[in-house]
Protein backbone atom coordinates (compact mmCIF):
# COMPACT_ATOMS: atom_id res chain seq x y z
CA UNK A 1 0.00 0.00 0.00
CA UNK A 2 2.83 2.35 0.02
CA UNK A 3 3.88 2.33 -3.88
CA UNK A 4 2.32 5.19 -6.19
CA UNK A 5 -0.60 3.95 -8.07
CA UNK A 6 -0.08 3.62 -11.94
CA UNK A 7 -3.29 4.65 -13.43
CA UNK A 8 -2.21 2.89 -16.74
CA UNK A 9 -0.58 0.02 -15.63
CA UNK A 10 -3.99 -0.26 -14.03
CA UNK A 11 -5.90 0.08 -16.50
CA UNK A 12 -3.80 -2.44 -18.27
CA UNK A 13 -4.11 -5.22 -15.87
CA UNK A 14 -7.92 -5.12 -16.17
CA UNK A 15 -8.44 -5.18 -19.80
CA UNK A 16 -9.35 -8.38 -21.11
CA UNK A 17 -10.52 -9.39 -25.26
CA UNK A 18 -13.39 -9.52 -23.64
CA UNK A 19 -13.89 -6.27 -22.41
CA UNK A 20 -16.21 -4.02 -24.45
CA UNK A 21 -15.99 -0.97 -20.97
CA UNK A 22 -13.89 -0.43 -18.04
CA UNK A 23 -14.91 2.23 -15.39
CA UNK A 24 -11.95 3.46 -13.54
CA UNK A 25 -12.41 5.48 -10.19
CA UNK A 26 -9.67 7.66 -9.32
CA UNK A 27 -9.50 9.46 -5.99
CA UNK A 28 -7.24 12.21 -5.73
CA UNK A 29 -6.21 14.76 -2.80
CA UNK A 30 -8.34 17.72 -2.93
CA UNK A 31 -6.61 21.33 -1.76
CA UNK A 32 -9.75 21.60 0.46
CA UNK A 33 -12.68 20.43 2.61
CA UNK A 34 -15.59 22.56 3.62
CA UNK A 35 -13.67 25.70 2.38
CA UNK A 36 -10.90 25.48 4.46
CA UNK A 37 -7.32 25.32 2.84
CA UNK A 38 -5.51 21.38 3.42
CA UNK A 39 -1.90 21.00 3.48
CA UNK A 40 -1.69 17.46 2.97
CA UNK A 41 -3.98 13.94 4.13
CA UNK A 42 -2.01 11.52 6.25
CA UNK A 43 -3.79 7.50 5.79
CA UNK A 44 -3.02 4.74 8.03
CA UNK A 45 -4.58 1.39 7.75
CA UNK A 46 -5.12 -2.14 9.86
CA UNK A 47 -3.25 -3.69 7.04
CA UNK A 48 -4.42 -7.36 6.70
CA UNK A 49 -8.07 -6.54 7.94
CA UNK A 50 -8.06 -3.69 5.18
CA UNK A 51 -7.08 -6.36 2.36
CA UNK A 52 -9.45 -8.91 3.62
CA UNK A 53 -12.43 -6.31 3.57
CA UNK A 54 -11.14 -5.46 0.28
CA UNK A 55 -11.24 -8.68 -1.46
CA UNK A 56 -14.89 -9.47 0.29
CA UNK A 57 -15.90 -6.21 -1.35
CA UNK A 58 -14.22 -7.60 -4.48
CA UNK A 59 -16.05 -11.10 -3.82
CA UNK A 60 -19.16 -9.32 -3.70
CA UNK A 61 -18.63 -7.26 -6.70
CA UNK A 62 -18.45 -10.36 -8.96
CA UNK A 63 -21.70 -12.26 -7.38
CA UNK A 64 -23.66 -9.05 -8.02
CA UNK A 65 -22.25 -8.08 -11.70
CA UNK A 66 -20.58 -10.14 -14.96
CA UNK A 67 -17.49 -8.46 -13.85
CA UNK A 68 -14.38 -9.57 -16.18
CA UNK A 69 -11.12 -8.64 -13.92
CA UNK A 70 -11.37 -6.32 -11.14
CA UNK A 71 -8.41 -3.85 -9.62
CA UNK A 72 -8.67 -1.57 -6.20
CA UNK A 73 -5.28 -0.58 -4.70
CA UNK A 74 -5.20 2.03 -1.82
CA UNK A 75 -2.12 3.63 -0.14
CA UNK A 76 -1.63 4.77 3.20
CA UNK A 77 0.81 7.42 4.41
CA UNK A 78 1.23 11.19 3.42
CA UNK A 79 0.08 12.41 0.29
CA UNK A 80 -0.03 15.73 -1.31
CA UNK A 81 -2.35 17.35 -2.90
CA UNK A 82 -2.93 15.82 -6.65
CA UNK A 83 -1.36 12.56 -5.83
CA UNK A 84 -3.71 9.42 -5.80
CA UNK A 85 -4.76 7.51 -2.42
CA UNK A 86 -7.30 5.35 -4.37
CA UNK A 87 -7.90 3.58 -7.84
CA UNK A 88 -10.68 1.33 -8.66
CA UNK A 89 -10.62 -0.44 -11.99
CA UNK A 90 -13.28 -2.84 -13.69
CA UNK A 91 -14.06 -4.47 -17.05
CA UNK A 92 -17.18 -5.91 -18.00
CA UNK A 93 -18.19 -7.13 -21.41
CA UNK A 94 -21.33 -4.40 -21.07
CA UNK A 95 -20.17 -0.87 -19.70
CA UNK A 96 -23.19 -0.55 -17.56
CA UNK A 97 -21.87 -3.16 -15.15
CA UNK A 98 -18.83 -1.83 -15.27
CA UNK A 99 -20.15 1.41 -13.88
CA UNK A 100 -22.48 0.07 -11.36
CA UNK A 101 -19.79 -2.29 -10.11
CA UNK A 102 -17.37 0.27 -9.58
CA UNK A 103 -19.47 2.73 -7.86
CA UNK A 104 -20.23 -0.25 -5.67
CA UNK A 105 -16.43 -0.53 -4.63
CA UNK A 106 -15.82 2.81 -3.51
CA UNK A 107 -18.86 3.04 -1.83
CA UNK A 108 -18.83 -0.01 -0.07
CA UNK A 109 -14.66 0.62 0.74
CA UNK A 110 -15.42 4.17 2.10
CA UNK A 111 -17.91 2.43 4.96
CA UNK A 112 -16.11 -1.04 5.80
CA UNK A 113 -12.39 -0.68 5.27
CA UNK A 114 -10.13 0.13 8.14
CA UNK A 115 -8.38 3.16 6.50
CA UNK A 116 -8.40 6.18 8.05
CA UNK A 117 -7.36 9.75 7.03
CA UNK A 118 -6.15 12.78 8.42
CA UNK A 119 -6.59 15.74 7.14
CA UNK A 120 -3.81 18.76 7.68
CA UNK A 121 -4.52 21.91 7.67
CA UNK A 122 -2.30 25.06 8.34
CA UNK A 123 -3.85 25.46 12.11
CA UNK A 124 -4.30 21.63 12.67
CA UNK A 125 -5.71 18.27 11.75
CA UNK A 126 -8.54 15.83 11.95
CA UNK A 127 -9.16 12.62 11.92
CA UNK A 128 -12.17 12.64 8.87
CA UNK A 129 -15.38 11.28 10.26
CA UNK A 130 -14.62 10.33 13.50
CA UNK A 131 -16.75 12.45 15.55
CA UNK A 132 -20.08 13.37 14.97
CA UNK B 1 -8.36 -11.68 31.33
CA UNK B 2 -5.86 -9.84 29.98
CA UNK B 3 -6.45 -8.71 26.26
CA UNK B 4 -3.92 -6.76 24.07
CA UNK B 5 -5.35 -4.37 21.58
CA UNK B 6 -4.09 -3.06 18.39
CA UNK B 7 -5.28 0.46 17.93
CA UNK B 8 -5.96 2.69 14.91
CA UNK B 9 -6.19 6.47 13.95
CA UNK B 10 -7.97 8.75 16.10
CA UNK B 11 -8.41 5.47 18.90
CA UNK B 12 -4.34 5.37 18.78
CA UNK B 13 -4.14 8.95 19.51
CA UNK B 14 -6.52 8.24 22.89
CA UNK B 15 -4.84 5.33 23.73
CA UNK B 16 -1.26 6.98 23.10
CA UNK B 17 -0.41 4.01 21.53
CA UNK B 18 -0.63 1.71 18.82
CA UNK B 19 -0.87 -1.16 20.67
CA UNK B 20 -2.51 -1.40 24.89
CA UNK B 21 -3.12 -4.44 27.14
CA UNK B 22 -6.25 -4.21 29.35
CA UNK B 23 -7.44 -6.27 31.77
CA UNK B 24 -11.08 -7.34 31.64
CA UNK B 25 -13.58 -8.29 33.85
CA UNK B 26 -15.42 -10.26 31.72
CA UNK B 27 -14.63 -12.11 28.23
CA UNK B 28 -16.99 -10.52 25.58
CA UNK B 29 -16.83 -7.72 22.98
CA UNK B 30 -19.57 -5.85 24.90
CA UNK B 31 -17.12 -6.13 28.22
CA UNK B 32 -14.33 -4.86 26.27
CA UNK B 33 -15.99 -1.60 24.91
CA UNK B 34 -17.68 -1.10 28.83
CA UNK B 35 -14.07 -1.41 30.16
CA UNK B 36 -12.65 0.64 27.26
CA UNK B 37 -15.01 3.31 27.77
CA UNK B 38 -14.44 3.51 31.44
CA UNK B 39 -10.85 3.85 31.31
CA UNK B 40 -11.03 6.13 28.06
CA UNK B 41 -13.75 8.25 28.00
CA UNK B 42 -13.32 9.83 25.08
CA UNK B 43 -13.97 7.09 22.89
CA UNK B 44 -17.80 7.47 23.88
CA UNK B 45 -17.26 10.58 21.71
CA UNK B 46 -16.51 9.37 18.80
CA UNK B 47 -19.05 9.07 15.76
CA UNK B 48 -18.86 5.52 17.06
CA UNK B 49 -15.90 2.62 16.42
CA UNK B 50 -16.11 -1.16 16.21
CA UNK B 51 -14.38 -4.25 17.68
CA UNK B 52 -12.29 -6.24 15.26
CA UNK B 53 -11.44 -9.72 15.83
CA UNK B 54 -8.86 -11.73 14.13
CA UNK B 55 -9.43 -9.63 11.28
CA UNK B 56 -13.34 -9.95 10.99
CA UNK B 57 -15.81 -7.04 12.58
CA UNK B 58 -17.07 -8.51 16.10
CA UNK B 59 -20.73 -7.97 17.51
CA UNK B 60 -20.92 -7.42 20.92
CA UNK B 61 -21.54 -11.31 22.10
CA UNK B 62 -18.76 -12.53 20.41
CA UNK B 63 -16.29 -14.30 23.47
CA UNK B 64 -12.76 -13.71 23.28
CA UNK B 65 -9.89 -15.52 23.74
CA UNK B 66 -6.66 -14.73 24.71
CA UNK B 67 -4.98 -15.76 21.68
CA UNK B 68 -7.35 -13.31 19.60
CA UNK B 69 -6.00 -10.52 17.46
CA UNK B 70 -8.14 -7.46 19.22
CA UNK B 71 -8.10 -4.08 17.45
CA UNK B 72 -10.13 -0.97 17.54
CA UNK B 73 -11.57 0.15 14.79
CA UNK B 74 -12.72 4.39 14.91
CA UNK B 75 -14.75 5.43 11.76
CA UNK B 76 -13.45 4.79 8.83
CA UNK B 77 -12.60 7.18 5.96
CA UNK B 78 -10.47 5.85 3.42
CA UNK B 79 -11.05 6.51 -0.15
CA UNK C 1 -10.07 11.27 -34.30
CA UNK C 2 -7.03 9.63 -35.76
CA UNK C 3 -4.52 9.36 -32.90
CA UNK C 4 -4.44 6.61 -30.28
CA UNK C 5 -6.05 7.69 -27.20
CA UNK C 6 -3.38 7.79 -24.14
CA UNK C 7 -5.22 7.02 -20.81
CA UNK C 8 -2.85 8.55 -18.42
CA UNK C 9 -2.51 11.70 -20.33
CA UNK C 10 -6.71 12.37 -20.56
CA UNK C 11 -6.34 11.78 -16.47
CA UNK C 12 -4.05 14.63 -16.45
CA UNK C 13 -5.42 16.46 -18.40
CA UNK C 14 -9.11 16.43 -16.03
CA UNK C 15 -6.58 16.28 -12.90
CA UNK C 16 -7.43 19.58 -10.87
CA UNK C 17 -6.26 20.91 -7.04
CA UNK C 18 -9.95 21.24 -6.63
CA UNK C 19 -10.42 17.81 -8.08
CA UNK C 20 -11.51 14.88 -5.42
CA UNK C 21 -12.71 12.13 -7.67
CA UNK C 22 -12.24 11.72 -11.59
CA UNK C 23 -14.04 8.79 -13.36
CA UNK C 24 -13.13 7.47 -16.77
CA UNK C 25 -14.86 5.56 -19.08
CA UNK C 26 -12.66 3.25 -21.69
CA UNK C 27 -14.32 1.55 -23.80
CA UNK C 28 -12.33 -1.15 -25.79
CA UNK C 29 -12.90 -3.02 -28.99
CA UNK C 30 -14.29 -6.83 -27.11
CA UNK C 31 -13.42 -9.97 -29.32
CA UNK C 32 -16.78 -10.97 -29.93
CA UNK C 33 -20.59 -9.64 -30.25
CA UNK C 34 -23.52 -12.26 -29.22
CA UNK C 35 -21.48 -15.14 -29.52
CA UNK C 36 -19.28 -14.03 -32.84
CA UNK C 37 -16.43 -13.35 -33.28
CA UNK C 38 -15.04 -9.89 -34.09
CA UNK C 39 -12.23 -9.21 -36.25
CA UNK C 40 -12.04 -5.54 -36.37
CA UNK C 41 -14.30 -2.57 -35.66
CA UNK C 42 -14.27 0.53 -38.22
CA UNK C 43 -15.46 3.61 -37.31
CA UNK C 44 -16.40 6.10 -39.02
CA UNK C 45 -17.85 9.66 -38.10
CA UNK C 46 -19.58 12.88 -39.55
CA UNK C 47 -16.38 14.78 -38.22
CA UNK C 48 -17.58 18.60 -37.50
CA UNK C 49 -21.40 17.37 -36.25
CA UNK C 50 -20.00 15.01 -34.13
CA UNK C 51 -17.32 17.10 -32.63
CA UNK C 52 -20.56 19.78 -32.26
CA UNK C 53 -22.42 17.19 -31.07
CA UNK C 54 -20.28 15.71 -28.01
CA UNK C 55 -19.72 20.08 -27.27
CA UNK C 56 -22.97 19.98 -26.41
CA UNK C 57 -23.82 16.74 -24.44
CA UNK C 58 -20.12 18.18 -22.28
CA UNK C 59 -21.97 21.31 -22.10
CA UNK C 60 -25.07 19.70 -20.79
CA UNK C 61 -23.03 17.93 -18.31
CA UNK C 62 -21.50 20.96 -17.12
CA UNK C 63 -24.98 22.13 -16.56
CA UNK C 64 -26.36 19.24 -14.57
CA UNK C 65 -23.63 18.78 -12.79
CA UNK C 66 -20.77 20.34 -10.76
CA UNK C 67 -18.04 19.29 -13.20
CA UNK C 68 -14.81 20.69 -13.27
CA UNK C 69 -12.93 19.18 -16.22
CA UNK C 70 -14.23 16.91 -18.80
CA UNK C 71 -12.88 15.53 -22.25
CA UNK C 72 -13.97 13.01 -24.52
CA UNK C 73 -12.25 11.61 -27.33
CA UNK C 74 -13.55 9.43 -30.09
CA UNK C 75 -12.08 7.59 -32.48
CA UNK C 76 -12.44 6.75 -36.13
CA UNK C 77 -10.89 4.23 -38.38
CA UNK C 78 -9.75 0.48 -37.98
CA UNK C 79 -9.52 -0.67 -34.29
CA UNK C 80 -8.57 -4.18 -33.43
CA UNK C 81 -9.53 -5.92 -30.24
CA UNK C 82 -8.04 -4.38 -27.74
CA UNK C 83 -7.73 -0.84 -28.91
CA UNK C 84 -10.14 1.67 -27.61
CA UNK C 85 -12.35 3.82 -29.97
CA UNK C 86 -13.71 6.03 -26.85
CA UNK C 87 -12.56 7.06 -23.73
CA UNK C 88 -14.44 9.67 -21.10
CA UNK C 89 -12.87 11.50 -18.24
CA UNK C 90 -14.49 13.51 -15.75
CA UNK C 91 -13.22 15.36 -13.15
CA UNK C 92 -15.50 16.57 -9.47
CA UNK C 93 -15.11 17.71 -6.10
CA UNK C 94 -16.75 14.45 -4.86
CA UNK C 95 -16.98 10.89 -6.92
CA UNK C 96 -20.68 10.56 -7.54
CA UNK C 97 -20.87 13.81 -9.64
CA UNK C 98 -18.14 12.48 -11.71
CA UNK C 99 -19.74 9.05 -11.67
CA UNK C 100 -23.06 10.42 -13.00
CA UNK C 101 -22.10 12.48 -15.43
CA UNK C 102 -19.45 10.32 -17.16
CA UNK C 103 -22.04 7.61 -17.42
CA UNK C 104 -24.07 10.58 -18.74
CA UNK C 105 -22.29 11.38 -21.58
CA UNK C 106 -21.35 7.79 -22.56
CA UNK C 107 -25.10 7.16 -22.81
CA UNK C 108 -25.72 10.16 -24.52
CA UNK C 109 -22.86 10.18 -27.06
CA UNK C 110 -24.48 6.73 -28.07
CA UNK C 111 -27.30 8.29 -28.46
CA UNK C 112 -26.79 11.22 -30.44
CA UNK C 113 -23.40 11.57 -32.01
CA UNK C 114 -23.02 10.94 -35.59
CA UNK C 115 -20.30 7.92 -35.43
CA UNK C 116 -20.84 4.74 -36.97
CA UNK C 117 -19.55 1.44 -36.34
CA UNK C 118 -19.10 -1.72 -38.35
CA UNK C 119 -18.32 -4.94 -36.96
CA UNK C 120 -16.29 -7.10 -38.97
CA UNK C 121 -16.37 -10.93 -38.95
CA UNK C 122 -14.66 -14.18 -40.53
CA UNK C 123 -17.34 -14.21 -43.14
CA UNK C 124 -19.62 -10.99 -43.13
CA UNK C 125 -19.56 -7.28 -41.74
CA UNK C 126 -22.79 -5.68 -40.05
CA UNK C 127 -23.19 -1.85 -39.33
CA UNK C 128 -23.78 -1.78 -36.06
CA UNK C 129 -27.98 -0.60 -34.99
CA UNK C 130 -29.08 0.12 -38.48
CA UNK C 131 -31.49 -2.59 -38.82
CA UNK C 132 -34.33 -3.21 -36.60
CA UNK D 1 -34.66 22.45 -56.19
CA UNK D 2 -31.22 20.83 -55.78
CA UNK D 3 -29.81 19.18 -53.14
CA UNK D 4 -26.68 18.27 -52.38
CA UNK D 5 -26.10 15.45 -49.56
CA UNK D 6 -23.56 14.01 -47.33
CA UNK D 7 -23.66 10.73 -46.74
CA UNK D 8 -21.93 8.21 -43.71
CA UNK D 9 -22.28 4.43 -42.44
CA UNK D 10 -24.79 2.43 -44.13
CA UNK D 11 -26.15 5.53 -45.73
CA UNK D 12 -23.50 5.40 -47.91
CA UNK D 13 -23.71 2.27 -48.78
CA UNK D 14 -27.16 2.45 -50.05
CA UNK D 15 -26.44 5.37 -52.23
CA UNK D 16 -22.77 4.15 -53.38
CA UNK D 17 -21.03 6.89 -52.74
CA UNK D 18 -20.50 9.65 -49.89
CA UNK D 19 -22.25 12.49 -51.30
CA UNK D 20 -25.16 12.51 -53.81
CA UNK D 21 -27.34 15.20 -55.58
CA UNK D 22 -30.81 14.99 -55.70
CA UNK D 23 -33.78 17.02 -57.50
CA UNK D 24 -36.33 17.55 -54.85
CA UNK D 25 -39.99 18.60 -56.18
CA UNK D 26 -40.67 20.66 -52.71
CA UNK D 27 -38.27 22.54 -50.10
CA UNK D 28 -38.80 20.75 -46.60
CA UNK D 29 -36.55 18.09 -45.15
CA UNK D 30 -39.78 15.76 -45.60
CA UNK D 31 -39.88 16.61 -49.17
CA UNK D 32 -36.56 15.50 -49.26
CA UNK D 33 -37.28 11.74 -47.51
CA UNK D 34 -39.65 11.23 -49.55
CA UNK D 35 -37.27 12.18 -52.19
CA UNK D 36 -35.07 9.67 -51.37
CA UNK D 37 -37.18 6.78 -50.11
CA UNK D 38 -38.63 6.91 -53.50
CA UNK D 39 -34.76 6.00 -55.42
CA UNK D 40 -33.36 4.04 -52.38
CA UNK D 41 -35.94 2.00 -50.90
CA UNK D 42 -33.67 0.25 -48.90
CA UNK D 43 -33.38 3.42 -46.41
CA UNK D 44 -36.67 1.82 -45.70
CA UNK D 45 -35.40 -1.36 -43.88
CA UNK D 46 -33.15 0.96 -41.71
CA UNK D 47 -34.39 1.21 -38.04
CA UNK D 48 -34.45 5.16 -38.40
CA UNK D 49 -32.10 7.63 -39.94
CA UNK D 50 -32.47 11.59 -39.42
CA UNK D 51 -31.21 14.44 -41.68
CA UNK D 52 -29.15 17.15 -40.32
CA UNK D 53 -28.91 20.13 -41.76
CA UNK D 54 -25.68 22.61 -41.15
CA UNK D 55 -24.88 19.85 -38.54
CA UNK D 56 -28.06 20.04 -36.24
CA UNK D 57 -30.47 17.42 -36.84
CA UNK D 58 -33.34 19.04 -38.99
CA UNK D 59 -37.54 18.50 -38.42
CA UNK D 60 -39.63 17.21 -40.93
CA UNK D 61 -40.71 21.11 -41.78
CA UNK D 62 -37.48 22.42 -41.99
CA UNK D 63 -37.01 24.33 -45.62
CA UNK D 64 -34.12 23.83 -46.84
CA UNK D 65 -31.58 25.95 -48.81
CA UNK D 66 -28.74 25.42 -51.91
CA UNK D 67 -26.68 26.64 -49.73
CA UNK D 68 -26.92 23.97 -46.92
CA UNK D 69 -24.52 21.16 -45.38
CA UNK D 70 -27.50 18.50 -46.02
CA UNK D 71 -26.44 15.00 -44.72
CA UNK D 72 -27.96 11.64 -44.03
CA UNK D 73 -27.29 10.09 -40.38
CA UNK D 74 -28.64 6.53 -40.30
CA UNK D 75 -28.68 4.69 -36.83
CA UNK D 76 -25.17 5.99 -34.87
CA UNK D 77 -23.86 3.56 -33.18
CA UNK D 78 -20.38 5.11 -31.94
CA UNK D 79 -18.88 4.47 -28.24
Amino acid sequence: MNQALEVQACIDWVMTPESGGIDVFIGTVRNATKGKQVIRLEFEAYEPMASKEMEKIAAQAFEKWPVQKLLVHHRVGVLEVGEIPVIIAVSCAHRDAAFEACRFVIDTLKQTVPIWKKEVFEDGETWVAAHP
Amino acid sequence: MKIKLLAFGIAREIFGASSIEIELPGNTVADLKFSLEALYPKLKALASYLVAVNNEYAAGDLVLDIRDEVAIIPPVSGG
